[in-house]
């Protein structure tokens, strides 16, 4: 185990109300990066933004309205590494299908794992026993 | 969500009081966005200054609410983003899009040149 | 599974640079207590100075100097309930045989537990398969 | 552990700029008392103002820097406790060891009422 080591793991009912919540936790735990070279506030609110982003997706597409279910979601911080998970319990999708949002067409949506993908190094999706899971990788040094 | 608004010359300001504009509270601003201009508002200004995240479901309700104006030949304008903010804005390529000030006295002051030139248009 | 219902799981190197941050998530968690009659500033506090001083006991009595060494926090919220557990892997100790602190003599320690015991309505300390845990809970309504 | 140091009339005052006094920094506050102390400082006022939170640890290094100036006949009083640190004493009872004052002002101001007792004393 290397020097900074974090593990947080939340589970909260799947209620946009929590999003405040977990963003705040991943900004307290991007405040500990005492060696981050980088612009740490800056880094704080992308790792707020990305889990945000990926949690919206996990509440709308888990169980609409279906006060029972919960989102689980995974924040691991290494000395040179950070990487975010967040299960939903929906049918999935395929990643690698979804378009870039076209800047022309002033859209609603369709900008959230654009979002992502740009301030996370690298997001995949994929299936586990405990559900579907997005994960998300940033380099820190 | 927590609105202020307020009157000046000829613009509608809301001063939005949230720290977080996301996904929990976006549908109530662009319901308030689009209430507010069919109540016939005259243009808007929308303060961002308290605002220290906006996520890609609050940059919708912004839109929403900027397109909603454009329809009825209004303006909707954003003023006073935190470098944060201002960053999912140009992330997004929506910095191209809306009309950004810096706070609310240049909007005002924009408004006054404007004004002086068509004065001196109509001479 | 109640209207709140947050499962928060951390686990930091055993050192005390991580007291901020167990701190601040707990009074995060504790903001989300929308209906609270009480003093939610003040509730706030109490899980944060309650989870302080039980991990920087863990932290002494685990393993000290040995940086491989973990530290793990749980804080559950459910409506009316606010459970905290600390895990070490020391060699655990009678909390029943803890002292009061004694108010004429101006000594420098033995305050800690004193200070859960009155900041929470139960506390308790037992053996588990993952290590000890000292266990306090919080009624909130 | 970030202090700041100030003289004022006969006083040493101390600004603790930290959120938090906790374990983590509570022995080095303890030694920074003691040497100050030690080198000969005058009558010590700790202000907390910035302090959000304290612990039992925390609270051992305010005790064992008190203890330390009693045995130079010296005084070490606190200012500006939030009402949050403040409830720390109380529940330990040492808010009734302690010298505790709202806030800096109040403290020089209680020196000036001592100084002209002292004055009309020796008239
Ligand atoms: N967790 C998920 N489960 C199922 N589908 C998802 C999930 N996350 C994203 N998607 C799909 O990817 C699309 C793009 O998502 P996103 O970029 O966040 O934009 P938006 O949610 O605004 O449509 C969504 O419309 C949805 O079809
Ligand atoms: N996790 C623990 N493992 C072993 N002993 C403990 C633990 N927590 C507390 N103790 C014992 O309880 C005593 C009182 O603890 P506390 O009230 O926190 O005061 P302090 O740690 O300042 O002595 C400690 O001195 C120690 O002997």
């Amino acid at each position: 185990m290397s020097h900074t080591d974090i593990n947080v793991d939340v589970v909260v009912p799947n209620q946009t109300r929590y999003l405040g919540l977990i963003g705040n936790i991943a900004e307290q735990v991007a405040k500990e990066l005492d060696g981050y070279p980088g612009d740490r506030d800056m880094l704080a609110y992308h790792l707020n933004l990305a889990l945000t982003e990926a949690m919206v997706n996990a509440i709308e597409h888990s169980a609409p309205g279906d006060e029972k279910k919960t989102v689980r979601v995974c924040i691991h911080l290494e000395d040179n590494n950070v990487c975010i998970r967040v299960y939903d319990q929906g049918q999935g999708f395929d990643l690698n299908t979804v378009p870039a949002p076209n800047f022309e067409e002033l859209g609603e949506r369709g900008r959230g794992i654009f979002v992502i993908r740009n301030v996370m190094d690298s997001v995949n999706y994929r299936k586990t026993d405990s559900g579907n899971v997005l994960e998300m990788r940033k380099r820190l040094a | 969500m927590n609105i202020g608004i307020d009157k000046k010359a000829d613009k509608t300001i809301l001063t939005l009081q949230e720290e977080r504009i996301d996904a929990h509270n976006s549908a109530e601003l662009k319901d308030y966005l689009l209430r507010l201009l069919e109540n016939g508002a005259e243009d808007v200004v929308v303060n961002l200054q308290a605002v220290r995240f906006i996520d890609s479901s609050g940059l919708g309700a912004l839109l929403s609410g900027y397109k909603n104006a454009n329809l009825r030949q209004r303006r909707l304008v954003l003023a006073g983003l935190q470098p944060r903010v201002q960053s999912m804005f140009e992330l997004t390529r929506l910095h191209r899009v809306f009309d950004i000030y810096p706070n609310l006295q240049e909007v005002l002051a924009d408004d006054d040149r404007a004004d002086s030139a068509n004065r001196s248009h109509s001479q």
